[in-house]
């Protein structure tokens, strides 16, 4: 028999100035199991809390009802009362007198009246209230960084640092992503190789860090603290133990035109080669796709030459099957190619190049060793061109977006060629500068005013070649829109930012939402930048938009707080307010059809479906399971389940159900 | 009391009708819109059919109404008040047109209603239940009376049997008190009996009940259950058309302070019927909720209530969604 | 083989020589024209930017009138005409109660059923397959194709040839033995729509795009719009003044250069009616 | 239906399936369901207008499931719920044979379900034109009127659940008419019980009715509960474009949404 | 019908909804008392049966609130509620059940004003409507009732 204890709150005044708080006490008192009810001038206070601890031990009372103000105000308050009191927290609840009634309606019979039928109602709902304990996941307690860019180091790092185990898997030979491209960075043109070959280092270094390069996520299943990831190690035809790295190979391979990733093209590699000197892990691969050896089954001169014989034709790809606690998403970016801009010459002109390109020209260890000579035939150009927003910010491109770093590289590449040749003309198109962060507007400034780049405010509508020349045909909008003509030596483009190619494959392998343009999604725009819709999966870096290195990194280390935070406990505590499916004895098990409506419904891939097996395993039945690590517990499943197999701990059908009866009816 | 013959006049059984329909309630058959026919009380007499086959659902209503209500009671803090309900406040009802099948039924209810101690609520409503039944002129291949000791002109359960003449008068064999009281209101409506032959319509025997209750006693574990039950989709039309069917539900519905306790109808082919709180099911399949029906009809009931529990109106048969033929199945069991 | 044809203005007047090559290479080709009977004004140039609904009567009516007389396929020489009718067929599409609207305008019934051909899509489907054995006089020449905007612009409705750096006709002139030079200026504006108000601007405009020709060598500009060929033939005396020097290059409707291939004299191809001379052939 | 037939015998007797299930007559002359076990009585096996019954219903049937491999004889409005099933995975596309009937009577080589799907596709999904005119009578009368004529019908109801029981797509274990904590539907058949009952009914079936109209003909007091659902069908393909049946994929309106769908009501 | 007070019962959410209704609340603006809040946490978790068992309880008119769209805190719920209501609606409206007795809205957190003027509304169109005597009538007609055909 329920015994519900009932404790009408004055509020001071807020409530009792409106609201008859005795005749509420004494109406509710005279409700069937109502062991107690009572009114106090301040339930929230000590000698109110004590109240009600008292009031449960004294009446031992099953359920209590806190008639006050709004639950999302106090609610943890009373619950842990409750429980100091010795009855289990959920089974108070609290019925909204003030928020809901006493502030909004006026002193009369009827707002007394309304506040009896809010307290009944929940007298009702408790009496159906029952006990919950705390949901508590197992956590394992090893972090899974994909992409081992700046971002994905940055996060390596920190989590590994917090003593935890990190697992990095990149897809390239080598780690360092697109910052191991760049020449210098903005704002304070630094050697980007200087500051990111030590953190490079550091990861293959780290005792808590296991890196494997050549690698890709297979498949990845299970929840926060529980994720079952499995990785495929791409055969490198190589014993990486063996081999020490001393290069013989890419030197000795015959076959040597094959367009170098990391020069984006403007170099040549072999076969078998290591993408930058600087490469960590620094042992090459095979291209199986270009080996002679793969293609006409013979050569294997590299296995001739190396000195540690560590070549492995026969090497396989490996599949590694890893437990997960937690993942950062850091895949980067990518940039649209030239060829994406037909109006600027379909790519087809050698001298038209994209940002990437530009960097490797102008980086020290690039193919011209830091000297910019345009590719068509190694002059040096003394008119060079740079468009900025190109593609971006370009709806019938299909990029509506501002892809937010080519306004500082395009200064900073302008810059850097007036450093590099300094009876050069640099031009900079542009649709406007957007120059927000730390010392970004005086760098852009600085390109103007002391490099004396010539910015004109315009687009540029096309582009071509006379006489060994690139005619740039543009407009200038600060003059009257002038059409503009620059006879350019070189072109540079500032292509867009886009979605890492596999982007979206990655994002439905991990079960993360993503845009329109495929980049990550994160759970709220301003509140949760670094979190998805999947609890444990985080982002950071270029994945989610493209970003500058210094945002890039704080985010990266954004996410390895919440990693690191997650892996703080050996246990996940989260409220029990969670849906559960119904289950039963044999033949039955449950009423539930797994029609898979749930499954469907559900935004956080918590629901997915048991089979019952006989001995010999045979599948006899199948329901619907709820896993508590992930149901939030919105309860749309709930509503929707035709059986109402699936029921909601806190809402139940029978307590939602009991309130509007109670809400309507005297009793 | 001895049945005594007597002749009324087609213009007289309007009369009869009228004065009946002015006086008390009565229940007679009209067709509808969609040709169904149904009982209502009181329409006027034009609206009345005496060419009915079967209608849609049988009268049992009358004795046993879909819903029933038990008591009402009221909460308060600390009990319960219980509030019965007067029996006494049911009212008398004439049945009018109904088939010899359909007022045989009264008889095989009573023997569930009433085989230990008399149903408080069903005997009070028999009890006040005057019928004037008709016999049938016409029937089809639903019809199967004959197969179950009853025909078409059989008196079982009928205070007056009307049967029609060529001419359209009627020949009404006065059976019951009951039914000699409504007479001696209008004794001027009746006159002798006349030699005609009413028109009685023949409905050839399909099997024997005997034999298959026989039968049935050693099937239990037979086959022939899953076999013929496949096509059944396990709804309870059946049990609910079917005018011996007796099977209720008792529920509360309680709203703030006040509720009631009554019983509705309920059916053995519904998977809920003998559901344990546990998940446990005795008849957790539909080949043994079909049996069950077959079974307490034909074999339970002879044993237990000495009468059959059915009276071959063929309601199930036209009613079921999927053509499940009692009849058919009946004439198979008697020979497996 | 029955096909639509709709002249509009420039065919009967400034362009015959156009008009006359495109009718004496569906003739060379056995192609028997049927030009659309009480055919009018396709509205180009001035009512599309004065009255919408007015700018697509025009051409509707003109469409209603193909279908009417049961014209599957309609050629449309004059780029400004092509495009107003493909235009008005798009619009008349997307938008069904502005076509209703249109209908009763016209009282006539319009339902966009039939293709709308330009002179290059025609030439494709109608000429190249048959030309084997045919071209008697290669073409030769390197020459400089030069589109204009209406033949590919608004690409999003045209769907024809890419707007940057188009190719049909380059494929065609190749077909015919022409060799044609890389050339950026394909596209740009001729200036036409001042031709009458301000003809200095078209000077400036159609003397970069002859100059260009000439000076990656071309022979001949190759043409597929009346507008095209009176600025860059009719107004050279003015180019040449504009930028004192004096610009030889003859511009050629495409039609005409593969009349010439097939072997049509020049006279027959409407040649001898331009004002530069063309001394090719 | 002579193919129809020798289709049936070939898979029994090459054991392709176990059971088949079709249409037969009955001793009153109409037609009704038939499993047939045994390659003889393929010939027992009939097709023609009487043929109503929606049979995809025994695909879901506790004892038909126990008898194996199952070919199924299917109008078009079956194989819609046989791909409702599967798409609700109460149906294995491996365990059944569907004989598909085209909707002039012509026996379909329907070779597997993507076959089926591109039958469906090209067919025309709209509720059977014999429906229409009720349902535009009931949507021209005032909302009154609808309400007192809905009473009216529904107080028929006996609540005998032969509507629920004849839907393929009703093959839930427990209703929840069945459920007592909290007792959401009145179990006396009373109008407002009635009405409650058919209302949850049709909103159980928006968006996964394939107006077959079985419901509608099962009901023995004839009440015209498909036009409940039939409606929903309607208003399911004015606001989202879709018909139900005719993807393997859980599509079903109510367990999906687009982030614009459109209404104005919500203010 | 001026003395007339409508019975209305609010199902709302609790992150926005909710929330909406305790800042008109601290905002102390004042709407009419006959709207009782029922919370949940979801729109997405709201049964279109409860909204039968106000009626059927005697409710005159009934709101249902949530987060505007792509507010969901639990992302999707009110998107799957919206299709859910626009299926409800037309099936109620089709067997004649009175839609303008019921309110659908949209209310953040941050809109304490709107709650009030959507409580204010809808009570005063509730008003001129009157009591939902023709839902009560049927909910408390008796089968014996039913079988009445006179």
């Amino acid at each position: 028999m329920a015994r519900i204890g009932v404790f009408v709150c004055h509020c001071g005044e807020n409530i009792s100035a409106t609201v008859d708080c005795g005749k509420v006490a004494g109406a509710i008192g005279e409700l069937k199991h109502v062991a107690y009810s009572t009114e106090y001038k301040y339930m929230c206070s000590d000698p109110g809390q004590n109240l009600i601890k008292e009031a449960i031990k004294e009446h031992n009372l099953t359920g209590i009802v806190v008639s006050a103000c709004s639950p999302r105000m106090h609610e943890p308050t009373f619950r842990k009362a409750c429980a100091e009191g010795g009855l289990n927290p959920y089974l108070c609840e609290m019925a909204n007198l003030r928020e809901h009634c006493s502030w909004v309606h006026d002193k009369n019979e009827l707002t007394t009246e309304k506040a009896i039928d809010i307290v009944r109602t929940q007298v009702e709902k408790v009496k159906l209230n029952s006990a919950l304990q705390p949901i508590r996941v197992p956590v394992t307690k090893t972090a899974l960084v994909i992409g081992g860019g700046i971002a994905g180091i940055q996060s390596a790092l920190d989590i590994a640092n917090t003593g935890h185990k990190v697992i990095m898997v990149e897809r390239s030979p080598s780690i360092g992503g697109h910052m191991s491209q760049l020449s210098e960075t903005f704002p304070t043109l630094d050697c980007s190789q200087c500051i990111l070959t030590p953190r490079m280092v550091e990861v293959a270094q780290h005792p808590n860090i296991t890196l494997y390069t050549y690698a890709e996520v297979e498949s990845v299943e299970g929840f926060i603290g529980n994720f079952k990831v499995r990785i495929r190690k791409k055969a490198k035809s190589l014993d990486e133990k063996a081999c020490t790295g001393c290069g013989l190979c890419t030197t000795k391979c015959p076959q040597k035109k094959i367009p170098n990733e990391f020069e984006q093209g403007m170099g040549m590699r072999p076969a078998i080669y290591v993408p930058f000197p600087q490469a960590v892990p620094n042992r090459p691969v095979i291209d199986r796709e270009h080996c002679t050896y793969y293609i006409k089954g013979k050569c294997k001169i590299c296995e001739i030459v190396c000195p540690t014989k560590a070549i492995r034709f026969d090497q396989e790809d490996e599949i590694l099957e890893l437990e997960i606690g937690a993942i950062v998403a850091a895949t980067g970016f990518d940039i649209k190619h030239s060829d994406f801009f037909p109006e600027y010459g379909y790519g087809k002109y050698k001298d038209v190049i994209d940002g990437l390109q530009f960097e490797r020209l102008a980086s020290a260890s690039g193919p011209t060793n830091g000297s910019i000579l345009r590719p068509s035939d190694g002059q040096v150009p003394k008119n060079i061109v740079f468009i900025a927003c190109a593609g971006s910010r370009d709806p019938a491109k299909g990029i509506a977006y501002c892809s937010k770093i080519c306004c500082m590289y395009t200064a900073k590449h302008a810059m850097l060629y007036k450093h590099k040749v300094h009876d050069g003309k640099a031009h900079v198109f542009y649709m406007d500068i957007r120059s927000g962060g730390k010392n970004y507007e005086e760098f852009v400034r600085r390109a103007i005013e002391e490099d004396h780049v010539n910015y004109v405010r315009g687009r540029v509508s096309t582009i071509y070649e006379r006489d060994g020349k690139l005619i740039v045909k543009g407009v200038d909008t600060l003059l009257g829109a002038q059409p503009v003509e620059v006879v350019a030596d070189m072109v540079v483009l500032a292509t867009a930012g886009v979605a890492n190619q596999g982007a979206e494959d990655l994002a439905q392998k991990l079960h993360i939402s993503y845009d329109s343009h495929k980049f990550f999604a994160e759970a709220h725009p301003k509140l949760k930048p670094v979190e998805t819709n999947t609890a444990g999966i985080f982002l950071a870096g270029a994945c989610q938009n493209p970003k500058d290195i210094p945002d890039s990194v704080s985010q990266a280390s954004g996410a390895a707080v919440k990693v690191a935070a997650l892996f703080s406990q050996s246990e996940l505590t989260r409220e029990p307010l969670v849906a559960v499916v119904n289950r039963a004895a044999p033949p039955l098990y449950s009423t539930c059809v797994a029609c898979g409506m749930c499954i469907s419904v559900c935004p956080y891939q918590a629901i997915d479906t048991e089979e019952f097996k006989t001995r010999d395993g045979k599948v006899v039945k199948k329901a619907a399971r709820i896993n508590e690590g992930l149901c939030q517990g919105c309860g749309t499943c709930v509503a929707l389940c035709r059986s109402k197999s699936i029921d909601l701990h806190g809402y139940s059908n029978n307590q939602v159900y009991a309130e509007v009866v109670a809400l309507l009816n005297e009793f | 009391m001895e049945p005594t013959g007597k002749l009324i006049r087609k213009h007289s059984l309007e009369k009869l009708y009228n004065n009946l329909a002015d006086t008390r309630k009565i229940y007679a058959p009209v067709v509808k819109s969609d040709n169904q026919t149904e009982y209502r009380y009181n329409p006027a007499y034009e609206e009345i059919t005496f060419e009915h086959i079967r209608s849609t659902l049988s009268v049992k209503n009358v004795v046993f109404p879909k819903v029933e209500n038990l008591l009402f009671y009221t909460n308060s803090k600390t009990e319960s008040t219980i509030r019965d309900i007067d029996t006494g406040e049911i009212p008398e009802v004439v049945l009018w047109g109904t088939h010899p099948c359909d007022n045989a039924a009264f008889e095989s209810l009573r023997s569930i209603f009433c085989w230990d101690t008399n149903d408080l609520f069903f005997t009070e409503r028999l009890e006040k239940t005057t019928v004037i039944g008709l016999s049938c002129h016409q029937s089809d291949d639903y019809c199967f009376c004959s197969s179950v000791g009853l025909s078409p002109d059989s008196s079982k359960g009928s205070d007056i049997l009307l049967s029609r003449l060529q001419n359209g008068d009627y020949q009404a064999d006065i059976l019951t008190e009951k039914g000699n009281g409504i007479v001696s209101l209008y004794p001027e409506l009746f006159e002798p009996d006349s030699s005609e032959n009413p028109m009685i319509t023949e409905v050839k025997q399909k099997f024997s009940h005997e034999k298959v209750t026989e039968r049935l006693a050693t099937a239990f574990e037979h086959p022939f259950w899953l076999e013929n039950s496949l096509r059944c989709i396990g709804c309870g039309a059946c049990a609910y058309l079917c005018p011996t069917c007796a099977c209720f539900d008792i529920q509360d519905e309680t709203r703030g302070k006040e509720g009631k306790r009554y019983r509705c109808w309920d059916s053995c082919g519904f998977g809920l019927f003998t559901l344990h709180t546990s998940g446990h099911n005795p008849r957790h399949v539909q080949s043994q909720r079909w049996r069950q029906r077959i079974m307490h009809k034909f074999s339970y009931m002879p044993e237990r209530n000495e009468s059959l529990g059915c009276v071959g109106c063929g309601r199930c048969s036209s009613g079921c969604p999927v053509d499940m033929n009692i009849a058919e199945q009946l004439e198979t069991i008697q020979n497996i | 083989m029955k096909i639509g044809i709709y002249p509009g203005c420039s065919l009967t007047g400034s362009a015959r020589d156009y008009n006359e090559s495109v009718f004496a290479l569906a003739e060379a080709f056995d192609i028997d024209f049927v030009q659309i009977p009480d055919w009018n004004c396709c509205g180009a140039t001035a009512a599309h930017n004065l009255n919408k609904e007015l700018s697509l009567a025009l051409p509707a009516r003109i469409l209603a009138l193909a279908e009417k007389h049961g014209l599957d396929e309609i050629v449309v020489p004059c780029a400004a005409c092509y495009s107003r009718l493909v235009v008005t067929q798009h619009e008349l599409k997307k938008n069904p109660e502005l076509k209703n609207r249109v209908c009763e305008v016209l009282n006539m019934d319009y339902r966009g059923t039939s293709a709308i051909l330009n002179v290059i899509e025609w030439i494709d489907k109608y000429i190249i397959p048959k030309l084997d054995g045919k071209i008697s006089n290669p073409f030769s020449h390197k020459v400089a194709c030069y589109y204009g905007c209406l033949l590919v612009r608004p690409d999003k409705v045209l769907r024809y040839d890419r707007a940057e750096d188009p190719q049909t006709m380059d494929i065609v002139m190749s077909k015919i033995g022409a060799t044609t030079v890389e050339y950026p200026f394909k596209t740009e504006c001729c200036g036409a729509g001042f031709s009458v108000s301000n003809t200095d601007i078209v000077s400036k405009l159609s003397g970069k795009i002859i100059e260009d020709a000439e000076h990656r060598g071309a022979e001949a500009i190759i043409v597929a719009c009346p507008m095209c060929h009176s600025n860059l033939d009719m107004r050279r005396n003015d180019i040449n003044k504009y930028w004192g020097r004096k610009f030889n290059i003859p511009v050629v409707f495409i039609t005409q250069a593969i009349g010439l291939a097939v072997g049509l004299p020049a006279s027959k191809v409407g040649l001898k009616r331009h004002f530069v001379e063309v001394n090719i052939s | 239906m002579t193919n129809l037939v020798s289709r049936a015998k070939e898979l029994l007797e090459n054991k392709t399936v176990d059971v088949v299930i079709g249409f037969e007559t009955g001793p009153t002359g109409l037609a009704r369901p038939a499993f047939i076990t045994d390659p003889v009585k393929t010939d027992k096996l009939v097709f023609d207008d009487r043929c109503s019954h929606n049979l995809a219903v025994y695909l879901t049937k506790h004892e038909v499931k126990q008898m194996g491999k199952t070919a199924i004889v299917a109008t078009l409005p079956i194989m819609r719920s046989i791909m409702m099933l599967i798409s609700e995975k109460q149906v294995d596309p491996e365990n059944i044979v569907v004989l598909g009937i085209s909707t002039d009577g012509k026996l379909l080589d329907i070779a597997d379900i993507s076959v089926m799907k591109g039958y469906i596709e090209k067919s025309d999904l709209k509720n059977p034109e014999k429906f229409k005119t009720p349902l535009d009578e009931l949507s021209k009368l005032s909302q009154k009127e609808r309400f007192s004529y809905w009473q009216e019908v529904l107080s028929k109801c006996i609540k005998c659940y032969a509507c629920r029981q004849a839907c393929p797509m009703c093959y839930c274990i427990r209703c929840t008419v069945e459920v007592n904590q909290p007792q959401w539907i009145p179990v006396q058949a009373n109008t407002h019980g009635n009405m409650e009952w058919h209302i949850l009914r049709a909103m159980h079936l928006a968006g996964r009715c394939i107006s077959c109209g079985e419901c509608g003909r099962a009901c023995p007091v004839g009440i015209p509960c498909h036009l409940l659902t039939m409606h929903l069908t309607d208003k399911v393909y004015d606001y989202f474009k879709v018909y139900a049946g005719t993807s393997e994929k859980m599509s079903s309106v109510l367990s999906t949404f687009e982030p614009d769908d459109k209404e104005s009501f919500i203010i | 019908m001026s003395e007339f007070e409508p019975k209305v019962v609010a199902f709302v959410c609790n992150w926005c909804t909710y929330a909406g209704a305790d800042l008109t609340g601290t905002s102390r603006i004042k709407y009419a008392s006959n709207v009782k809040i029922i919370r949940f946490p979801c729109t997405g978790r709201i049964d279109f049966m409860l909204l039968l068992k106000a009626f059927a309880n005697g409710a005159d008119g009934i709101i249902v609130s949530g987060c505007h769209p792509n507010d969901c805190h639990y992302t999707s719920g009110n998107f799957h509620a919206k299709r859910r209501w626009i299926m409800f609606r037309e099936l109620m409206d089709f067997m004649g059940i009175d839609m303008a007795r019921v309110t659908f809205s949209w209310v953040s957190a941050a809109e304490g004003a709107k709650w009030a003027e959507v409580v204010n509304s809808a009570v005063t169109r509730l008003r001129e409507m009157g009591p939902y005597v023709s839902y009560r009538d049927m909910v408390n007609r008796t089968v014996e009732e039913e079988v009445k055909h006179d």
